[in-house]
């Protein structure tokens, strides 16, 4: 909601400039990059501290934007109840923490005498969040801004073509805020680790060995430093961009830019026919969900009119309602019309929208399932979920810093950013196709894990699978969980693929889990900071909650969320209780590949003697990173549902989700944060047993090895091959696609040969024949009577050759007189 | 006789002077003399006519540009000095017989016009202040206003509902362009070149 | 023209004695003599100032005897000598050339000062084209010393000339760019006007108008340099190379002719320059001007003919003492270069003018007339339509320009925006815009 | 102007135009040749400009004239090119001597 308060609207023009600062700032570091780095040394790290001072510049901005708007909001949205005290000196994240765990102290106190178990103690607090939020009513009179305000406003209008205002937008909310600060953050991180990574470019002459030229011999070609970074700038701005962006239509422009981004680097080493092959497909994947995409924007376009999430005020004063509030109106509440079963809009004050007839303006339901599914076929493609996940696993070939990007704050982030961004817009329906999806996803990637061997794709597919979690969370009504995951996953992501790229560097580029083992001793920081990561992941606790809190990285905390949101779905819609199956049974999955992960790698005794001894501890400018991150992915979410970062989040969350009240036609009913808060220990509980049996049997299989795999392996030999052979999907779309379309196109061949070119060697032939006569007559006939003419007029022309005298003065005579001639002509004929 | 008359007597006299010494004149350089004494004076004229602009305008293109030109034009294709290239006898007959011709044709032409009766008749429009700007000396903003598209002169007086006369201002950009290519031209064709010896260029032409 | 001549006062003065004619070609001829004697005096002046000039700058003393003290006559017992020499035709001269070549330079430098105002009123002509017409006249210099260095029959003569030639063609160019700056923001092109806009406080000053016209004060100052032929730029009479350039041949009274047009057109180009960027003859002093130029210039006490004002006069006066100050003080400070900097190669000549004056005129030129838009743009004006998105300006060209009789609006920016709809209040609304873009500056008169 | 009648100017740019064409005519010298058109072209001007201050024509007279003195100056600089390329191919200026297409 855009409030016209001034000191609003100046803190909503800070945090646009700061916000924009940063998300500017990397596109002029790619500009100078790009083109400077063409001219300069190919020795030079100049470009990659540029790059790293550009991110790095936006994390600061990004920083002081949500600190300016913490002490504007005097941290309200931390705030659950009112014995917070106001902190108003908290100066960065580190700091942020401690508040939280602050907080939770007080939390704890208060509580303790309400048992054990703090979610119990959850009940009278949803009363006092409501009766906060009447006080925060209050701070806002005194001046203050709400903390669930939303800034929104135009930077500059592109062009105007009647109705269609392309305009560039901004919208920034508490979640834009975290995802700012996220991503640039994780930027950071990767860049510097990606300085270390890259240095191999760092050279006139590159020796490629996964590419081998005719002769024999590798590829040899100048270092690509500098390019690499530059394309990293390009990929954060346009991620940015994104996330900044105030109406779809720009969301699509970045949202491409992202997929052009990620092509150029999945495609870095182009030479490789694999790398080609793999930035192609994600390319062409992307199509596919764009091509939704562009559907869903048409029909956005006709139906509201309007590309902006949130209002706008024209030139007149006056505010249109933006896309959110058509459809949900204040109350966060979709109006069906009984008679015809339309959506009715909602205006800006609440009233209905009338269109120039003064009728309702209405938009057929069935459209916008359709609008909705289209713009979620664009996150599908992004997001990589089922049926288009399959790109995913073969952006591996591009570097691994690309990979952390790519996976943790970039790429696949948007599709899951833009399924909660345009969370209002969807209907139970389209929400039950994206929960659906988001269950097959989790499952599918999670069984192709256990068995794959490339350390990157083991953590491709947990990508997959976790993307899927965070799917399934916005399609059961969780929004708050799903973006909560998406976050905590970011960090233990990113940690997780740069320690992964830090043991394929460290190994000289051995990426195959079988020929690893017994690292540990080779590489202890790297090994201990991917525990960490693992651990997250797998969503271990200890199950004792000291201080209010269990003690548990993050991803136990959104992971428990999710699937507590999902039983409380379940609870609610009985026939859909594989959606809580699901995702509970592949948390065992997902603790068992992730642990199979880190034994394999680090734990026993080396299996490859070669790459052992090879193997080394990478240098500080890449372990670093990888501490300071593993920091993060341990306690980001500390706290819980009570902490910082959830808090945050929530204060963004669709007006409505909290109380259910998302409910449409359909029959489904979504679950409310009453009834999720109720199941929360129960799910919290199965969860934590069943990813501790996961653990636990990686460790009897990978860790003890009481039980050779192989031997497991060959006893399923058709499940086996099956999962190794990732579901058969490329094989099916293999049979589905491509089979048919080279079948067809062998008929079209065989057509143009018989039937077309028959036909246009028949005409040429006769075109020949017929020319052989019209040559004869030419050749006679035309030929002699321009001959002819061509002769006469040469011999008029030799006989009158004379009079070009080539005397200029003589021309100038002549047309003295020739002028005196013509007047005395006109005076004779023309008397007058 | 008035002052006017008089002023006009000496600038005709000076133009037509100068005009026929040019024409009588052998030497290259003394005609380009001539020539300025013949184009100042026109430029007297103009101003007699009120028309200073163009008066300046001619003194500063004519006098101090083209002829400066000329001037150069004679020093670098003299081969010896105060070089003549007299005519034959029979060309300056011939050439005289032409002169006599034309200047008869137009004697005839404007005693036969009466020239009233075309002031008079010939209005373009119907405006009585259609002259107003020029007869108080001040044709520099009317034309340069001509020149933009935009005619003060016309329409100050004109009658309601009329529509707005045109302007020059197409034609004043492409003279200018025109201008620039002539620019670029000229010094394209008159660059320093290789000379070619007589021998050659007869060989060449054969 | 006719009436435009500032001589009507004399005129009108004489009339109950002669004829009108005659007495407005009597008032002419009496101007005539005196810008004759202005003309003359300079030379006779600025040829002493420059020898004392160059013997203070060399540390010598220079004239000291001739009229007792300073040597003030020293410029006068040169004359005497000159007039007093032979005059010496070359045998292979062209004779007739030869002999008017001194006196077309003369008429070219002596022309300029017909229509440059010395004060407020005080003008030969008073012209709409005032300095379109100066720079014309002034181009005329050239065919004089071209003439001359071809008709003396030597080589040292002809490459003077041609040097001279290509010179001063070139240098006109940026003269002319450099001049027409302070014309943009003056807006007229007659001298007095612009000469007027610029009395009162010094910030009026086309100098200070603004950043551009402030550096083409320095270019039009070199520029109007070597169009005078003064060193650095000296190369026509480089005498070192071409022992004397064009007037080697020469002697006598016709080679004291081509100095005095020297002379005159250094004051000439520095009375441009005065009245173009320095104020011409303000004070820069509103607390003078102001009493001076405006108050004193109604003081009638009744003295003299009828018509006569006598304020107008004394007012006039101080203001040419001021003018002339100005003008000295810059060709001093022409004199002042002339013997501290030693002299260019012709290629360098060249060079300076056609590869960096040129383009730094044209530079300063575009600047002066974007700094108008520029200053609007600060000020928050709609301007331009840079700030109208595609759209919209697409919208615009279809209904103005392809549908004009649906909206028939036309802007006219002229100074301001005004948008004025023709359909309704055609004549009156025409009329005010066009009487306007008529005479819009000339009339501002002077802001103290 | 009292007292001077628009047929003086008349005869005045017709005197001017015939000198131009006798120099047209009757010079060798291919500078000859241009300063006779200059002289023709002058003629013309002086014509516009009288027509202008005699005639409704107004302004458009002068504005004529002065396209005319612009397209001049551009035709002079061309001519003169053209004649100094001529005197490097014929070491000489003499239009006679540019006859190799003669018939």
């Amino acid at each position: 909601m855009l409030l016209a308060d001034a000191s609003v609207s100046s803190l909503g023009n800070t945090l646009a400039i700061l916000l924009g600062i940063a998300c500017l700032l990397p596109l002029c570091g790619f500009l100078i990059e790009i083109f400077a780095g063409y001219w300069s040394d190919r020795l030079s790290k100049t470009p990659a501290l540029m790059a790293v001072g550009c991110i790095g510049g936006g994390f600061a901005c990004s920083l002081l934007a949500l600190i300016l708007w913490g002490n504007a909001t005097c941290w309200t949205a931390l705030k659950a109840d009112e014995h917070g005290a106001a902190h108003h000196s908290v100066r960065d994240d580190s700091a942020e923490t401690q508040l939280a765990l602050a907080d939770e102290e007080l939390h704890a106190d208060e509580h303790s005498s309400a048992g054990a178990d703090d979610h119990h103690a959850f009940h009278p607090e949803v009363e006092h969040h409501v009766a906060s939020e009447e006080g925060h009513d209050d701070h806002a009179a005194e001046g203050l801004v709400p903390a669930h305000a939303v800034f929104s406003g135009t930077i500059y209008r592109l062009a105007k073509f009647g109705n269609l205002d392309i305009t560039v937008d901004y919208y920034i909310d508490s979640l834009t805020l975290v995802m700012f600060v996220m991503v640039t953050f994780i930027a950071t991180c990767i860049h510097i680790f990606a300085i270390g990574y890259m240095s191999e470019e760092l050279t006139h002459e590159y020796v490629d060995h996964a590419v081998h030229m005719s002769d024999g011999h590798h590829l040899h070609r100048p270092g690509r430093f500098y390019r690499f970074f530059a394309y990293m700038s390009l990929f954060c701005f346009s991620m940015l961009g994104l996330v900044y962006s105030g109406s779809i239509f720009l969301v699509f422009v970045f949202w491409e830019l992202v997929g052009i981004c990620s092509y150029l680097l999945i495609g870095f080493y182009v030479e490789r026919k694999s790398a080609n092959v793999a930035a192609n497909k994600a390319f062409i994947m992307n199509r596919v969900g764009d091509f939704g995409f562009l559907i869903g924007l048409m029909i956005l376009w006709t139906s509201f009119g309007t590309f902006r999430f949130a209002e706008e005020i024209d030139d007149h004063g006056q505010a249109h309602a933006g896309l959110f509030h058509m459809v949900r109106g204040d109350k966060g509440l979709m109006r069906v019309s009984s008679e015809t079963g339309d959506v009715v809009m909602w205006g800006e004050h609440e009233e209905t929208l009338l269109d120039e007839n003064d009728q309702p303006r209405t938009i057929p339901y069935y459209l916008l399932v359709i609008a909705g599914l289209g713009i979620f076929a664009g996150c599908v493609g992004k997001s990589a979920q089922f049926p288009l996940q399959t790109w995913l696993p073969d952006a591996m070939e591009g570097p691994t810093p690309v990979s952390a990007l790519v996976h943790s704050a970039t790429m696949v982030a948007a599709g899951v950013y833009l399924a909660g961004r345009f969370f209002p817009m969807f209907t139970t329906d389209v929400l039950l196709v994206i929960a659906y999806t988001g269950c097959i996803t989790l499952f599918v990637a999670a069984t192709i894990a256990i068995v794959a061997t490339d350390i990157k794709r083991v953590l491709a597919y947990s990508t997959i699978s976790q993307l899927g979690y965070m799917m399934l969370a916005i399609g059961v009504g969780g929004w708050g969980a799903g973006l909560f995951h998406l976050i905590t996953h970011a960090f233990f992501k990113s940690l997780m693929f740069l320690a992964s790229g830090s043991v394929i560097f460290g190994c000289h580029h051995e990426q195959e889990m079988p020929k690893m083992g017994g690292l540990w001793r080779k590489m202890p920081i790297t090994a201990l900071t991917m525990l960490v990561g693992v651990i997250a992941i797998a969503g271990l606790a200890i199950p004792v909650t000291i201080m209010g809190a269990r003690i548990a990285f993050s991803g136990y905390h959104s992971k428990d969320a999710i699937v507590a949101t999902a039983l409380a779905f379940t609870e609610a819609n009985s026939m859909h209780f594989l959606l809580f199956l699901t995702p509970l049974v592949t948390a065992g999955i997902t603790a068992f590949y992730m642990f199979r992960l880190w034994f394999y790698t680090f734990a026993g005794d080396p299996r490859d003697k070669h790459v052992y001894d090879h193997a080394h501890e990478t240098p500080k400018v890449m372990t670093i990173p990888l501490l300071v991150l593993s920091l993060f992915a341990a306690g980001c979410a500390i706290g819980g549902e009570e902490g910082v970062l959830y808090r945050l989040l929530s204060n963004s969350e669709p007006v409505g989700v909290a109380a259910g009240r998302m409910s449409g036609a359909g029959g489904i009913s979504l679950p409310s944060h009453e009834a999720i808060h109720l199941v929360h220990a129960q799910a919290g509980t199965w969860a934590l047993i069943v990813a501790v049996l996961g653990a636990f049997l990686a460790y009897v299989f990978y860790g003890a090895r009481w039980v050779n795999p192989t031997e497991v392996g060959q006893s399923f030999p058709r499940l086996y091959r099956f999962l190794v052979e990732k579901w058969q999907f490329d094989a099916l779309y293999d049979a589905m696609f491509v089979r048919p379309v080279r079948i067809i196109a062998g008929w079209f061949v065989v057509f143009d040969r018989v039937v077309l070119d028959g036909f246009l060697h028949a005409a040429a032939s006769s075109v020949v024949h017929i020319s052989k006569w019209d040559r004869r007559f030419d050749e006679s006939i035309i030929d002699g009577f321009v001959n002819l003419m061509a002769s006469v007029t040469f011999g008029i022309g030799r006989s009158f050759k004379k009079v070009q005298t080539g005397m200029l003065r003589q021309y100038i005579t002549f047309i003295a007189l020739g002028v005196l001639a013509l007047f005395v002509l006109m005076l004779s004929f023309f008397p007058n | 006789m008035n002052g006017g008359q008089v002023l006009f007597g000496i600038f005709a006299l000076l133009t037509c002077g100068g005009a026929v010494a040019v024409a009588l004149t052998q030497n290259v350089v003394r005609m380009a003399f001539w020539l300025i004494v013949s184009l100042g004076s026109a430029s007297g004229l103009f101003f007699l006519l009120n028309a200073d602009f163009v008066g300046a305008t001619q003194l500063l293109i004519y006098v101090g540009g083209t002829v400066v030109l000329l001037i150069f034009g004679v020093m670098l294709t003299t081969s010896g000095p105060l070089l003549k290239i007299p005519s034959s006898p029979g060309e300056l007959i011939q050439s005289a017989v032409v002169g006599v011709l034309f200047i008869s044709m137009f004697f005839f032409t404007v005693w036969s016009v009466d020239w009233e009766h075309v002031a008079n008749t010939a209005r373009v429009h119907d405006s009585t202040t259609d002259t107003v700007a020029l007869q108080n000396d001040t044709t520099g903003r009317p034309i340069g206003m001509a020149f933009l598209g935009v005619r003060p002169d016309r329409d100050l007086g004109a009658a309601e509902g009329q529509p707005l006369s045109t302007g020059y201002f197409l034609p004043f950009e492409i003279v200018s362009m025109h201008l620039l290519v002539v620019l670029i031209g000229a010094a394209y064709l008159a660059r320093a070149k290789r000379q070619i010896t007589t021998a050659e260029s007869r060989s060449e032409v054969v | 023209m006719m009436t435009t001549l500032a001589a009507s006062t004399l005129a009108e003065f004489m009339n109950g004695y002669v004829s009108p004619e005659l007495a407005l070609m009597l008032a002419a001829l009496f101007h005539a003599g005196v810008l004759l004697l202005v003309f003359a005096h300079a030379a006779l002046i600025f040829i002493w100032l420059e020898r004392k000039v160059s013997g203070r700058i060399q540390d010598r003393l220079g004239p000291t005897r001739c009229g007792g003290r300073f040597g003030w006559a020293q410029g006068l017992a040169d004359g005497i000598k000159l007039i007093q020499k032979e005059d010496l035709i070359p045998r292979d001269a062209d004779a007739f050339l030869f002999r008017l070549a001194p006196y077309l330079a003369c008429i070219a430098s002596f022309g300029g000062f017909m229509v440059l105002p010395f004060a407020a009123d005080w003008v030969a002509v008073n012209l709409d084209t005032g300095l379109f017409l100066l720079f014309a006249i002034l181009s005329l210099e050239v065919l004089g010393i071209v003439l001359a260095g071809y008709s003396s029959g030597s080589k040292w003569s002809l490459f003077g000339g041609m040097r001279e030639a290509a010179q001063m063609v070139s240098y006109e160019i940026p003269l002319a760019i450099c001049g027409l700056i302070p014309i943009v923001a003056a807006g007229t092109l007659n001298l007095t006007d612009v000469g007027q806009m610029q009395v009162g406080h010094f910030g009026n000053w086309f100098l200070f108008h603004d950043p551009f016209t402030f550096f083409a004060f320095f270019v039009y100052f070199t520029v109007a340099t070597a169009g005078c032929k003064r060193a650095p730029f000296d190369l026509a009479e480089a005498e070192s190379e071409l022992v004397g350039g064009f007037h080697t041949e020469y002697s006598g009274m016709r080679w004291s002719y081509f100095f005095m047009a020297e002379y005159a057109s250094m004051l000439l180009v520095s009375g441009v320059a005065t009245l173009l960027f320095l104020g011409g003859w303000s004070t820069g002093l509103p607390f003078i001007d102001q009493p001076i130029f405006v108050d004193l210039k109604s003081w009638n006490p009744g003295i003299g003919p009828e018509g006569f004002v006598l304020g107008s006069y004394i007012s006039n006066l101080i203001g040419m003492s001021v003018f002339l100050l100005k003008s000295s003080f810059l060709v001093f400070v022409q004199i002042w270069v002339r013997w501290t900097f030693p002299r260019l190669r012709i290629d360098q000549v060249m060079t300076t003018c056609l590869k960096y004056l040129v383009p730094m005129s044209c530079f300063l030129f575009l600047g002066a007339t974007m700094w108008p838009l520029l200053m609007a743009m600060g000020k928050g004006q709609k301007t331009t339509i840079w700030p109208q998105p595609l759209g919209d300006r697409t919208v615009q060209v279809h209904e103005h320009v392809l549908h004009p009789i649906n909206e028939p609006k036309i802007q006219i920016a002229d100074r301001g925006e005004q948008t004025v709809d023709f359909s309704e209040t055609p004549v009156i609304a025409k009329e005010a815009i066009l009487t306007e873009a008529m005479h819009s500056p000339s009339e501002q008169g002077i802001q103290p | 102007m009292e007292g001077v009648d628009l047929k003086l100017f008349l005869l005045v740019g017709a005197v001017l135009f015939v000198c131009g064409v006798i120099c047209m005519t009757s010079k060798r010298n291919g500078i000859g040749v241009l300063i006779g058109v200059e002289l023709v072209l002058n003629a013309a001007n002086l014509n516009f400009v009288a027509f202008s201050r005699y005639t409704p024509l107004g302004l458009d007279g002068q504005i004529m004239a002065l396209f005319v003195i612009v397209l001049a100056a551009a035709e002079a600089a061309v001519a003169l090119a053209i004649a100094l390329n001529f005197y490097n191919n014929h070491l000489t200026i003499d239009v006679d001597r540019a006859d190799e297409l003669r018939g």
